[in-house]
């Protein structure tokens, strides 16, 4: 169990800087996914299932589909403006 | 300021900051040292005080549930505040494309399709679960609702994109946005009618253990449900509604 | 010593969020780099609320009494999820336009534009 | 009486928002705007009540019933509701109606979602003046602060607006999770969150942990407040958003901020830190000092006449931090004086402001409308005010103003007085001469272009006269 713990708090540690550092914004969906994912199982470790379910819920599937969509929104509009500038 | 320059000061005020950290989480209590007493006298209290078995959702649906409350308006308020900055060009388009829902269908594989309506129906029966059980069993209303709200994504993945459309931006998401939201609220008042405080439970406790136990924090849990339902599809669907528009037109 | 670590990894992700939020040169970056930081709350509540030995604070299969967790810090980290959820979505929705009137989500080259 | 009353003016405006969020489309523009501006009255009318039973003893209420257990552990959440957090809320109140009214006819195309935020940042603001609860007072910060983001960005055809927006929603999110991070470490060392409850377990000691809190704490609530290294944020929200949001931003919001460092260091730490107060009272009053000072030289820099009220609010921020930054009770006083006529002030500035870009707008628009005494009634009492602001007879700021001063020649702090000076007297003539260049010019500019045609001229303000009195 303490061993466990240690791990999974080790790799939040080691995911954040990760995360951080990955500038663009479409494989920082991954990461940040991935990321959301090592905090849900670090609850779970330490005893907050509830809390585990919310960032599975939140910080794993809604919060990355939402940065998804919004890069996805953001990418028609630009090429939209691309096609309107060319013609 | 430039970036490079940003950068030093930022890290020479985080040097600093990380020494003031260091230096004052030395003399914290070391972890698995949890000294109380909130935590020992409400674990002592809640499930006799309250009948429900999972102490964190009395705590968030009843002991603290004034907290909740505000919690469920802050997303009500960003709600709201979405759908305010998506305002005008998203009218129009809605209007220009009511008459093409028609013709509803994407093409993808009929395996995608059915396997992805077999898991959509999977996860609203998980969420439903969730979101009823909260005074038992981990989950509550909060995760129940984010779960159903994810249910609709999979329709548009399965290439049903009229349903998605029609689905989503029907009133009832409204109606269950608001309603919850202002659901938890009267229920709030409620107590007050019943001549005692906010938010005081006023309804039969139930037997711990039952589904129909623990008076208002199942029926509050119930109400964030439905609130964070509605709420959480109106975010999700802002951003597709457009993608969805711009295919609709590919095909017609 | 040892066991306070758990406090320095709550500080370090907070600098580590911070410093995102401070060199960002995308806007979505700079939205994710807050979620980050937020996740040092989390920790640090975590680690307050751990009592060792404890089990989850749910009554159902075991009898009051058994040493849990503290629960409000459980309470306290769902309110924070929900704060960081609906802050992160209105943001993007504030990037996504910002994007659409003047085309770029690079903070330098939307200061210039916007004077 | 008092029972049923306390958690009205929170409750009842969100549940008046949550049913014209959702039922405003069918009611119509007009019904909407009338029981919006009517919950805001009764709201003022409750906080008034309020204030006028808790003037000589305050009241604490618990929530769900849940009173303090022997020995002394709180687990429900409180309201202690005392003269400073009442008067502070009604002052909430009171811009929240006069910015209601103002909008009656301005903003046609929001969509019904204008009012309900409206409603839901009153609440907001006036749960966080009166709770008693450390946790409770971080979630109405972020309810105000996210009902401000999405108000701010009311007006998206252009990207100011948005970037004001944003730069703001970002400063203050860390700000917010810095008190968080401050909540851990007090809940770590005393495992509550009450503040009476903290205050007790605390005693007369404070360990590194709970200095490190109570700064946590006190900066991310000067982030809302625009004190020095986070006041960037403020020029540009109050540049860009709608006059009426201006009003509470500038009026109760940033007051908000410095009034819950206050609180928190009176009814928490003030045992714990009496050892370190004059190393904080040094720290708060340097803070204090360069706001006032960035504040002061920008808004001699200004020409626009939002930018420059949310400059003066900045410099004006400082010196509100000065006054609670003695830590003396009688500072304290002045402090609350000073912040409720600076509210009151500045939100019939901002109104000021509004007509007159509103009407100019108008103006540029369709040249129908004349420049009669409407304007000129405007510009008279935007003279008044600054007149105000700078601290003179009959206004309350000079009450506040002479009571902060004394104290802190009380504590040797015998420079804090020319602080008030600088901020209060120095720039006035300037931004005098400017709001009537203001006025001036834009009758000049627009004389030649069309004759004057109205006798039209549109009612009186009820806004203006409303706030005034």
């Amino acid at each position: 169990m303490r061993l466990l713990q240690w791990m999974s708090l080790l790799l939040v540690a080691v995911a954040a800087p990760g995360v951080v550092l990955t500038r663009d914004p479409k494989p920082q969906v991954v990461t940040l996914s991935f990321y959301g994912l090592l905090c849900a199982l670090m609850f779970f470790i330490f005893q907050a299932p509830d809390v585990a379910l919310s960032q599975i819920t939140i910080g794993a599937v809604m919060l990355p589909l939402m940065i998804l969509l919004a890069l996805t929104r953001m990418r028609r509009h630009n090429q939209q403006k691309q096609r309107k500038g060319s013609k | 300021m430039n970036l490079r320059a940003r950068t030093t000061l930022f890290l020479v005020s985080a040097a600093a900051l990380a020494v003031i950290f260091v230096l004052a989480f030395l003399d914290l209590p070391p972890m698995g040292d949890y000294r109380g007493p909130y935590g020992y006298v409400v674990t002592q209290v809640a499930v006799y005080e309250r009948h429900a078995t999972d102490v964190v959702n009395a705590i968030n649906y009843d002991y603290r549930a004034f907290d909740t409350l505000g919690e469920e308006f802050i997303l009500f308020a960003a709600v709201l505040g979405v759908l305010l900055l998506f305002r005008p060009d998203d009218k129009k388009g809605h209007k220009r494309n009511s008459n093409a829902q028609e013709q509803d269908e994407l093409p993808v594989s009929d395996a995608l399709r059915i396997s992805t309506q077999a898991i959509m129906g999977l996860m609203i029966v998980f969420g439903f679960y969730i979101a009823t059980h909260g005074q038992l069993t981990p989950g509550s209303g909060f995760q129940g609702g984010v779960i159903l709200a994810s249910a609709p994504i999979l329709l548009y993945l399965a290439g049903n994109v009229g349903a998605f459309e029609k689905i989503t931006s029907s009133a009832l998401v409204k109606v269950a946005e608001c309603g919850g939201a202002g659901g938890y609220a009267i229920i709030g008042i409620s107590a007050l009618l019943a001549g005692t405080h906010f938010l005081t439970n006023f309804v039969p406790l139930g037997t711990t253990g039952d589904l129909f136990s623990s008076g208002t924090i199942a029926v509050i849990s119930v109400c964030v449900g439905v609130e964070v339902t509605g709420g959480f599809v109106q975010l999700t669907q802002i951003y597709l509604r457009k993608i969805v528009e711009a295919e609709l037109r590919k095909k017609s | 010593m040892i066991l306070h670590v758990p406090y320095f990894i709550a500080a370090w992700i907070f600098l580590w969020g911070l410093y995102g939020i401070v060199t960002s040169k995308n806007l979505v970056h700079q939205v994710v780099c807050l979620a980050v930081l937020q996740t040092s709350t989390y920790v640090l509540l975590l680690t307050v609320g751990y009592k060792v030995g404890g089990t989850a604070p749910v009554f159902a299969d075991i009898p009051v009494g058994t040493t849990v967790v503290d629960p409000l810090v459980q309470a306290l980290m769902l309110t924070d999820i929900v704060v960081e959820a609906t802050v992160a979505a209105l943001l993007l929705a504030m990037v996504v336009k910002a994007n659409e009137l003047a085309n770029t989500i690079d903070p330098e080259e939307l200061r210039i534009l916007t004077g | 009486m008092l029972t049923t009353l306390i958690p009205q003016p929170v409750a009842i405006p969100l549940i008046v928002a949550a049913f014209l969020a959702l039922a405003g489309q069918w009611l119509g523009r007009r019904f909407c705007d009338a029981l919006s501006i009517a919950t805001a009255g009764a709201t003022l009318w409750m906080t008034i009540v309020i204030l006028r039973e808790v003037w000589l003893q305050p009241y604490t209420y618990w929530f769900g019933n849940w009173w303090p257990r022997n020995p002394q552990v709180a687990l429900g959440i409180c309201f202690s509701v005392d003269a400073i957090g009442a008067s502070i809320a009604m002052l909430v109140a009171l811009l929240t109606t006069a910015g209601l009214i103002f909008s009656w006819k301005i903003f046609e195309d929001t969509e019904n979602h204008f009012q309900p935020l409206m409603l839901i940042f009153m609440a907001a603001m006036c749960g966080f003046s009166y709770t008693g609860d450390l946790f409770n007072l971080f979630v109405f910060f972020e309810l105000m602060s996210v009902s401000a983001f999405a108000l701010c960005g009311l007006k998206t055809l252009e990207p100011a607006p948005l970037q004001g927006a944003y730069n703001f929603a970002v400063v203050n999110t860390v700000g917010a999770f810095m008190i968080v991070l401050g909540i851990g470490l007090l809940y770590a060392e005393t495992g509550a969150l009450n503040f009476a409850q903290i205050g007790r377990s605390l005693g007369t000691h404070a360990g590194r942990p709970v200095v490190l809190a109570f700064l946590l704490i006190a900066v991310g609530f000067m982030a809302k407040a625009a004190i020095v290294p986070f006041h960037f944020w403020l020029a540009d929200a109050h540049a860009v958003a709608p006059s009426p949001v201006c009003v509470l931003f500038s009026g109760v919001m940033v007051e908000l901020g410095i009034y819950a460092v206050a609180r928190i260091y009176w009814t928490t730490f003030h045992g714990a830190l009496a050892g370190h107060i004059t190393a904080l009272r040094e720290i708060f009053l340097i803070l204090a000092a360069l706001t006032c000072i960035v504040g002061g030289f920008m808004c001699y820099a200004e020409h626009h006449l939002k930018r420059l009220l949310a400059f003066s609010t900045i410099s004006h921020a400082g010196l509100m931090l000065a006054g609670i930054a003695l830590f003396s009770p009688k500072a304290l006083g002045g402090f609350l004086l000073y912040a409720l006529s600076h509210g009151a002030i500045k939100g019939a500035l901002f109104l000021c402001a509004g007509i007159v870009l509103h009407r100019l707008q108008k103006i540029g628009e369709d040249h129908l409308h004349g420049r009669g005494r409407g304007l000129w009634f405007t510009g008279a009492l935007f003279v008044l005010g600054a007149w105000g602001l700078a601290g003179c007879w009959p206004f309350g700021t000079l009450l506040g103003e002479s009571m902060i001063s004394e104290d802190a020649i009380a504590h040797h702090q015998s420079w804090v007085p020319y602080l008030f000076i600088f901020v209060e007297r120095l720039p006035r003539p300037p931004c005098c001469a400017s709001s009537f260049g203001f006025f001036l010019d834009g009758e000049n500019l627009r004389r030649p272009m069309k004759p004057l045609k109205s006798k039209n001229e549109p009612k009186p303000n009820k806004c203006t006269g409303e706030l005034r009195s």
